[in-house]
């Protein structure tokens, strides 16, 4: 086995495979192409240990304990990684090509991304775990699905043709719709995979319209062909391979939410269960902007003149209006979701750039978020309670006072997503801004940052709200004192677009709107320190055991996280070689 | 619509029809549905017969010789009577159901080769209404289709039973229609094309050349079993099980619509029992005597031969059988013909490659049916013990 | 001579444009999913013309694949929504069981 | 492409006859009201995309797309339409969300004589690789041979696929557990309103659903 | 020269602390306060080695560490001190323990510590940061620990004033990360190599005059926010009146200074061009500045916001004198770093003090405290009469510096500028007149003074205020090279020259008598 290096703009291959192709078809023996397990050992192990785990639990009578299932999961996941790692290393040593007749690239870019995913898929059948048996639901079949659409993510991640993008894509999200539908306690569940599947499929059939119209337009559907057929042909004006770009834009829009396309993001997110949002969160968007930057950077830079235009407009829209959406939210999901989709602005600001360095900023910018994204929403799951029902901003009220260890993760993860300095949140955003301004585009960078000061802002007012600070502790009776609780809760958010968005537009403004100086009732001692309440207070909410093996995912998210963020070379460095390889 | 998919392998579609082609292809269409329409009207009288004869009946005897103007005199009164539409009837639906379920029975005609090839006025033709490409894909496109005039006859008649008829009905087809696919594609892999044609002429050198030896008898049982299901005969008849639906999809119909489903059916069966000859006997093979008339004569008649021992074997399985429970169908559907035919179609893929694979492929099935036998059990004990049940069974249970 | 694909694509053009109209249109679920369907099989049209007019095979092996995402889009998609159902009213699915024979 | 005149009439015809089936039954999938007749009209055009796909020498997919759109999606549309009872005809007086109906009309309408207005009739730039796709029989099997060759990681994957259609269909039809629904949340569950709009036609109830249909 | 690594010790040895006591367990939190205090004056200690091992004269960087930390960005770890940072460095050192000590919060007492310890050790960075991004991470790492000592230790409304401050700071940062990566990748485009380093892109800015001005206005938003320069300040009394003593001590003593060195370090480096072009703006920014403050501050009867407005004010005159662009103007801001730095902590701790006693911020329910506290008393007159900017104290050397080198350059400024002055004595005095004259009122008996461990944390405040009053010139004499070596710089760039009685007239200063320092 000899893989041939091809780098994607290698017309003259292209051509010459095609030509064999052809002449291959019409008669003689079946020469089957060469199997190159090895590219594809990742979403092998992972859809065979799904399989493993789905017949073995229909072979035996008494329903075998989750962990058991779990610890499959993960040590699949884990051999994935490994896989991945390995694949790194043959691409590092022998440089990229592209596998199985040119459907499958086999480069640093891909790899990286494989090892996003199985390290996902790690943390999520942890977090998954201590939720499953709390929701008594005995069977593997959470875990098996969290797999196959790992597998389809990674699919897409590598794949070098567009049919096999768009099987990697409904691989994945078919998976989630299910995903997202398992939890049989609450209505919103089903509710949201609904809308999660309406609005998936409805995008995966823009998306293949889309791949039609390229097809046509260019006589492949193989990216590098594409990219090949682009770089030779001079194409004036062809308006069915813009149509055919845009509508392949639009679909992995939807699948990534940006934008205009979001609508799904919030209640989807609110609905599914928890660890499943997570997973979303961080696989589908890897997935989802894997393969956008892959056919943006790759066979469609030629266009770059067509696409930018259009992917500064999603960026710019993702990033305020997940922003602003998300200060209104008093649900923490709902606020995860929206915060997700301006982080989903901010990778497309440095995608904007089209330049390698905006595919390692995009790389590294969600190998990082998944672990954020994962561990919020492993501590949102822990909290939620049976039925995965608790997840309002007030129920996160004083948790540091009743959970220290959830409280402190859950404040570093979140501080990380703000993007505070030596989290991999800082340097994401350092990288993605870097790329947008080595590109030129310093107003969309700038106008970034404020979004990000304004996302800064509703992740603070959940870090305060956890701390018991600015909230005064609840009377004795039971009704008002929820009311009262709502209301403190809101009194950020009510002064919230005051402070943030007028804040964003001039400071001058904000001392009469919000929270003024000297209204102090004269003579009465300010009352110190409302954390002491807190503390004395005893917890509201009923106390479930911490489950261990979701606090080694949180713990395993924040340490990456931090870690990650001071001893930084490694990881930066790995996205950018990464994507030397592209 | 369907006409194009028809004749598209044939020369009017490729454009070198003179007008003596369309007429051939016309006469043959025009004989065919004639030919079908006596058939049925035979094999109303044969089963009849038949079963009486096995009840110890006598059975009809009045209109014409041994009753065989029966039928007729039937179709005469149906076309006599009043045509009823149920006041909450969905009409437009209400009254294409029927055609919806005749018109595939009768296209799925069109593909089975009936006799030889016949030289007339110096064109060449083949004894079937075409011989498409997609040959016996076009049989399952209609077999798929013919779902539609069941369902919607239940449906469009606005009442409880039909509807349960028709959703009984249409789950059946659809859950046999695999296991029917799987054991086609068995047949499709030995002969490597689609065509009827081929399949037919790929079994004519010797009886053991016949798919039903070639494959090993499984996808045939298999194909016989899942047809029976797709035709709603006993013992699968759930869809219009009198005694628990009143008449099943078709309670609201009389008149002729009702005629035209007591058509559809019997036509199926006559198209079902040859697409069975044709794809596993051999079709119109046979010893043959070389003489000028004969030789394309006799095929046919061992075609006819065929086909006839299979409608006997239909009408022998309704009087000796019991129905089925609605259970009972759904596994034996899913747990038995769809593993056994994709299991087999396996092997003989695997004996195709070689005979080491073929055997070790053989043993993997095994080992592989020992397990889904072993996890049927398990979903069983499941399914009874509610404490560990995480009930997978449907809601027709 | 066979009709132009451009006349084929535009068909396909209005088709897809038709499913979509219909998926913003209309708030029945399964209404919205048949026209998903509409618009996957616009792109099928549209890669099967293609296919005939760059004589390249590629074009009709997509639409396999998109036949065969299709359908396990409405095996996911179908169960989704009936499992909804059934837990909205909670009623309605259940009383199916008279249906044990 | 040549010009109009090159046509043959039965190509013409099938074209004009199967695209106008096409077109007419789309549009009534988008406005029947009631769910069986749009699942019926989604029959008709899957039909008439059939003949078309015979049209252009690609026999297996016509075939392939009725016995599986067919004779499988929607047979299981109106299976499900029937199951569960919606099959009341809906309100399409009611916007959804105010403003959304024109907006979307316009946008679809843009969007398509964007479409149009880009393609200009260059509909096709890429390579033409000369000759055909394997002429009438040769179809079927250049398709097979494509798929095992150079589309063989697509043919391979589509197996994880049809695994998750299956394990979701599996635990989608799976029932909540009874002990833990008494245990927990069941009423609340329970509770909530249905929303079906429109009067039923209360016969093709399999039955009590009538009581939901407020 | 292979020396101790004071620098990185500096940075680390708090953080290292932090981690120390956040790592405690529940059973020694007692100890807790005990390391940190430790931590936090062994870190005074190696500030002071390192001030002793400064070498006085030249006016670049010393001591510089460097490493490479995040490759392909060309980010590293490279902190230098000069004679600028040196005196922040040391104040910092100074400060930490002394709020520590003198303002501890006993409730949830460990965490306080150690977000105290890590905010020392980020002010400490962004102070001898070199790198523009390691500035930057430092610079924005201080809001971190901030806000939570805000947020959780603060009064009634801490969360709002809290989040208010984040808010508005890290939007400032957000224009200065932008201009960061402009300047970075400006850099790149010209020389094709990817740095951070402050002066690599000093030597070589890859930008023009148009760019240099866009990009002077990104970091001088963020430097102006954090300063605060006039109309940016709203945040800062919401936060100054909401956090605890320790926090707003540290606040007012080092996290406002952190602006102004921006500014220095920063603006003046890299685009001195725009400096000089937008100074008079920002100088009459400083005045307003200066102006207003001092009238708010005149009308507030709560102490605490009082010092708020006064601390505006007297920032006002740092700013006045960096833009004033002259030798002596710019040595006297850096000068007046340092001084603003002591007189107002010990003047926060004080306010502490009293509230500790009287649980109340408003002069006017005080009354009298001079009858009962005659040593908080006195040395609250010391402190206030610094601040006000009477000769022999340190503060009068600061704005004299100032309003002299801003005269030379900026006449009808420098002279409203001196009403402040003025404004100061008036408002300062009038509140010590309500709080400490008076009959004794209002309080429940009589209240205890000073106690021995208060009295420690004031004490080398008091002294240092009298001291630099007195002697200045060991700290010229530091400041003075690294002005110079910025000021050639800015003329070098720029094409100016300042008046050079401006350059003469501090080098005069810088070895003259506390007498010689009389116009």
């Amino acid at each position: 086995m000899t893989p041939a290096p091809v780098t994607m703009p290698a017309a003259a291959r292209a051509a010459t495979a095609t030509t064999a192709m052809i002449a291959s078809v019409p008669s003689g023996p079946l020469v089957l192409p060469h199997v190159d397990y090895g590219a594809l050992m990742p979403e092998l192990i992972l859809i065979g240990a799904a399989m493993l785990i789905l017949t073995a639990s229909a072979m035996t009578v008494r329903r075998a304990p989750q962990i058991v299932w779990t610890a499959v999961t993960v040590v699949a996941s884990a051999a994935a990684g490994v896989a991945s790692f390995v694949l790194w290393q043959r691409v590092t040593t022998h440089g990229p090509y592209a596998g199985l007749s040119g459907s499958l690239a086999v480069d640093g870019f891909s790899a990286v991304f494989l090892l996003l995913v199985s390290a996902a898929t790690l943390l999520f059948a942890l977090v998954a775990n201590g939720w499953l048996e709390r929701e008594g639901d005995k069977g593997p079949e959470m875990q098996a699905l969290a797999m196959l659409s790992g597998s389809g993510a990674m699919l897409m991640a590598s794949a070098n043709d567009l049919i096999v993008l768009f099987l990697g894509l409904e691989i994945m999200s078919i998976a989630l719709y299910v995903m997202a539908a398992m939890n049989h306690r609450r209505e919103e569940s089903g509710e949201a995979a609904m809308k999660y599947f309406l609005l998936g499929a409805f995008s995966s059939a823009l998306l293949v319209y889309g791949i039609a119209l390229t097809y046509g337009a260019t006589g492949s559907t193989n990216l590098g062909r594409i990219a090949a057929f682009l770089s030779t042909e001079v194409v004036v004006s062809n308006g069915v391979l813009l149509a055919g770009m845009m509508l392949i834009l639009v679909g992995l829009g939807f699948k990534v939410a940006a934008v205009p396309f979001h609508g799904w993001a919030p209640d989807v997110y609110d609905g599914s269960p928890s660890p499943v949002s997570g997973y979303m969160a961080a696989v589908a968007k890897a997935g989802g902007f894997a393969a956008l930057v892959r056919v943006l950077l790759s066979s469609f830079s030629v266009l770059r003149l067509d696409w930018q235009p259009v992917v500064y407009g999603l960026a710019l829209a993702s990033l305020a209006l997940g922003a602003i959406l998300a200060v209104m939210q008093s649900d923490v999901k709902r606020m995860l979701a929206y915060s997700s989709i301006s982080h989903v602005g901010f990778i497309l600001v440095g995608v904007e750039s089209g330049t390698r360095q905006a595919a390692s900023g995009a790389e590294y910018y969600l190998f990082t978020y998944a672990f954020m994204v994962i561990g919020s929403f492993a501590v949102v799951s822990v909290l939620a309670g049976l039925g995965d029902r608790h997840h309002a901003i007030s129920d996160f009220r004083g948790l540091a006072g009743r959970r220290p260890f959830l409280a402190l993760s859950f404040t570093v993860l979140l501080l990380a997503q703000a993007g505070i300095p030596f989290t991999t949140g800082f340097l994401a955003k350092f990288y993605v801004l870097a790329a947008a301004v080595s590109g030129g585009f310093y107003v969309l960078a700038t106008l970034a940052m404020l979004s990000a000061v304004v996302a800064a802002f509703f992740y603070l007012r959940l870090v305060l709200v956890m701390y018991g600070t600015g909230v005064q502790v609840a009377p004795l009776s039971r009704e008002p004192a929820e009311e009262a609780r709502r209301r403190s809760i809101l009194q950020p958010i009510l002064a919230g677009p005051g402070i943030s968005v007028a804040g964003a537009a001039s400071p001058v403004a904000v001392v009469p709107a919000g929270t003024g100086g000297g209204e102090l009732p004269q003579g009465s001692a300010p009352e110190e320190g409302p954390l002491g309440g807190v503390f004395e207070q005893p917890p509201a909410a009923s106390e479930a055991a911490l489950p261990a093996m979701a606090a080694v995912a949180i713990g395993a998210c924040v340490l990456v996280t931090v870690v990650f963020g001071i001893w930084a070379g490694p990881l930066v460095e790995l996205a950018q070689r990464s994507t030397l390889l592209f | 619509m369907t006409p194009a998919l028809l004749v598209s392998g044939d020369p009017v579609a490729l454009g070198r029809a003179t007008i003596v082609v369309v007429a051939i292809v016309v006469v043959k269409a025009l004989l065919a549905f004639g030919m079908l329409m006596t058939a049925v009207a035979l094999m109303i009288w044969f089963e009849r017969k038949l079963i009486s004869d096995m009840q110890n009946r006598v059975g009809p005897n009045r209109a014409g010789p041994f009753g065989l103007l029966q039928t007729m005199a039937d179709g005469i009164k149906l076309m006599f009577k009043e045509d009823l539409l149920p006041e909450g009837a969905d009409r437009a639906t209400f009254r294409l159901a029927p055609f919806l379920s005749t018109v595939p029975a009768f296209l799925s005609f069109a593909i089975v080769p009936v006799g030889g090839v016949v030289h007339l006025f110096g064109y060449t033709t083949e004894l079937q209404v075409a011989d498409p490409p997609i040959g016996i894909l076009f049989l399952l496109a209609m077999s798929g289709v013919a779902v539609y005039g069941l369902m919607l006859a239940g449906w469009s008649s606005g009442s409880k039973y039909p509807l349960l008829g028709s959703v009984r009905a249409s789950a059946q087809m659809v859950s046999y229609e695999a296991a029917m696919g799987l054991s086609v594609a068995a047949v499709v892999l030995v002969t490597g094309s689609l065509s009827t044609r081929a399949i037919v002429q790929a079994q004519a050198a010797h009886i053991w050349d016949w798919n039903l030896v070639r494959l090993a008898v499984i996808p045939f049982v298999i194909f016989l079993a899942a047809a029976t299901a797709e035709l709603n005969r006993p013992p699968f008849d759930l869809v219009e099980g009198d005694s628990e639906l009143v008449g099943g999809f078709n309670t609201e119909y009389s008149s002729m619509r009702f005629g035209l489903f007591y058509l559809a059916e019997f036509m199926s069966t006559i198209t079902m029992s040859a697409v069975i000859v044709t794809l596993f006997l051999g079709g119109p093979d046979g010893p043959v005597i070389h003489l000028p008339l004969l030789n394309w004569l006799m095929p046919i008649g061992w075609f006819f031969l065929k086909t006839l021992a299979f409608l006997f074997f239909y009408v022998w399985l309704r009087a000796a059988l019991p129905r089925l429970r609605y259970d009972q169908l759904m596994d034996l559907g899913w747990k038995v013909l769809i593993p056994a035919a994709l299991g087999w179609l396996i092997v003989i893929a695997g004996f195709r490659v070689g005979r080491v694979t073929g055997l070790v492929t053989f043993a993997v099935a095994i080992v592989v049916g020992a397990g889904m036998a072993r996890a049927f059990a398990v979903g069983q004990v499941r399914n009874r013990d509610p404490a560990t049940s995480s009930s997978t069974s449907g809601d027709f249970r | 001579m066979s009709v132009p694909g451009a006349w084929y694509l535009i068909l396909a053009a209005v088709l897809f444009s038709i499913g979509a109209a219909g998926m913003l249109l209309r708030r029945n679920m399964l209404v919205m999913f048949m026209c998903v369907e509409l618009m996957l099989n616009a792109a099928n049209l549209t890669f099967v013309t293609y296919s005939r007019m760059l004589g390249d095979v590629a074009g009709q092996v997509a639409v396999f694949f998109v036949l065969i995402v299709a359908a396990a889009e409405v095996v996911v998609g179908l169960g989704i929504i009936v499992a909804l159902f059934r837990r909205r009213s909670g009623a309605t699915a259940d009383d199916f069981h008279i249906l044990k024979g | 492409m040549t010009g109009v005149l090159a046509v043959t009439v039965p190509d013409l015809a099938t074209f004009v006859v199967a695209g106008a089936v096409v077109l007419a039954s789309a549009i009534g999938v988008v406005v029947a009201r009631n769910p069986v007749h749009s699942a019926l009209f989604l029959v008709a055009t899957l039909f008439g995309v059939a003949v078309l796909f015979v049209e252009q020498q690609a026999e297996f997919l016509a075939a392939v797309q009725v016995i599986v759109y067919a004779g499988a999606i929607v047979v299981l549309f109106l299976f499900v339409i029937m199951l569960l009872g919606v099959d009341r005809p809906e309100g399409l007086a009611r916007d959804p969300l105010r403003g959304q109906r024109p907006l979307g009309a316009v946008l679809v309408l843009v969007s398509l004589a964007e479409i149009l207005a880009l393609a200009r009739l260059h509909w096709a730039t890429g390579h033409g690789t000369a000759g055909s796709t394997g002429g009438a029989s040769g179809n079927v099997a250049a398709l097979g041979r494509s798929v095992f060759t150079a589309y063989l990681l697509p043919f391979e994957i589509t197996s994880a696929l049809l695994i998750i259609a299956v394990v979701g269909a599996v635990v989608l039809a799976r029932r909540p557990h009874r002990v833990s629904q008494q245990q927990y949340g069941a009423r609340d569950e329970r509770m909530v309103a249905t929303e079906r709009s429109g009067t039923g036609r209360s016969g093709t109830e399999p039955s009590g659903t009538g009581r939901s249909g407020t | 020269m292979t020396h101790f690594p004071y620098l990185d010790v500096l940075v680390l040895l708090p953080a290292g602390a932090a981690v120390a006591v956040a790592a405690l367990p529940k059973s020694l939190a007692k100890v807790a306060r005990a390391l940190a205090l430790a931590g936090s004056v062994a870190t005074l200690i190696v500030a002071a080695a390192m001030a002793a091992a400064f070498h006085v004269g030249p006016g670049g960087f010393q001591m510089v560490s460097r490493h490479s930390w995040i490759r392909p960005f060309g980010i590293s770890w490279y902190v230098g001190v000069d004679g600028i940072s040196l005196l922040l460095v040391l104040l910092t050192a100074l400060v930490f323990p002394v709020a520590l000590g003198g303002a501890g919060e006993r409730r949830n007492e460990r965490s306080f510590l150690a977000w105290m310890l890590l905010l020392e050790s980020a002010c400490m960075g962004s102070f001898l940061s070199l790198d523009l991004f390691l500035f930057f991470v430092f610079f924005e790492l201080t809001l971190v620990p901030t806000y939570f000592i805000i947020g959780g230790w603060g009064f009634s409304r801490a969360g709002a004033a809290a989040v208010k401050f984040f808010l508005y700071t890290f939007l400032g940062s957000a224009f200065l990360l932008i201009g960061i990566l402009a300047v970075a990748f400006l850099h790149r485009r010209a020389t094709g190599h990817l740095t951070f380093a402050l002066p690599a892109l000093a030597a070589r800015p890859g930008f023009g005059a148009g760019t240099a001005e866009l990009l002077f206005a990104a970091f001088t938003a963020a430097f102006a926010v954090k300063a605060p320069v006039f109309p940016f300040h709203t945040w800062s009394p919401d936060a100054y009146r909401e956090s605890p003593t320790a926090g707003v001590v540290v606040l007012a003593a080092i996290m406002a200074k952190l602006g102004s060195y921006g500014i220095i370090r920063f603006d003046l480096e890299l685009f001195p061009s725009a400096s000089l072009r937008f100074a008079p703006v920002l100088i009459a920014l400083a005045v307003i500045g200066i102006l207003y403050g001092a009238v708010v501050a005149a009308r507030q009867s709560d102490l605490k916001q009082m010092m708020a407005y006064s601390s505006l004010s007297h920032l006002g005159f740092i700013v006045l004198g960096i833009f004033a662009l002259t030798t002596q103007g710019l040595s006297g801001g850096v000068l007046q770093m340092a001084n603003h730095g002591l007189y107002t902590a010990a003047l926060f701790l004080l306010i502490g003090m009293i509230y500790r006693r009287r649980r109340t911020w408003q002069a006017d329910n005080l009354s009298g405290m001079q009858k009962s506290m005659p040593v908080m008393a006195a040395v609250f007159t010391v402190v206030m009469m610094a601040s006000i900017g009477l000769p022999g104290l340190n503060g009068f050397v600061g704005e004299f510096l100032i309003l002299t080198g801003a005269f030379l350059t900026h006449k009808w400024w420098a002279s409203v500028a001196t009403v402040g002055v003025v404004l100061a004595a008036l408002y300062l005095l009038w509140a010590y007149q309500r709080a400490f004259h008076g009959p004794p009122g209002g309080g429940d008996g009589p209240l205890p003074d000073l106690s021995w461990r208060e009295r420690a944390a004031l004490a080398p405040l008091v002294l240092l205020i009298v001291g630099i009053g007195v002697y200045p010139a060991p700290l010229l004499n530091r400041i003075t090279p690294s002005v110079d070596r910025l000021m050639a710089h800015v003329d070098a760039s720029a094409h100016y020259r300042q008046p050079t009685v401006a350059r003469e007239g501090a080098r005069v200063l810088a070895t003259a008598s506390p007498a010689g320092a009389r116009p």
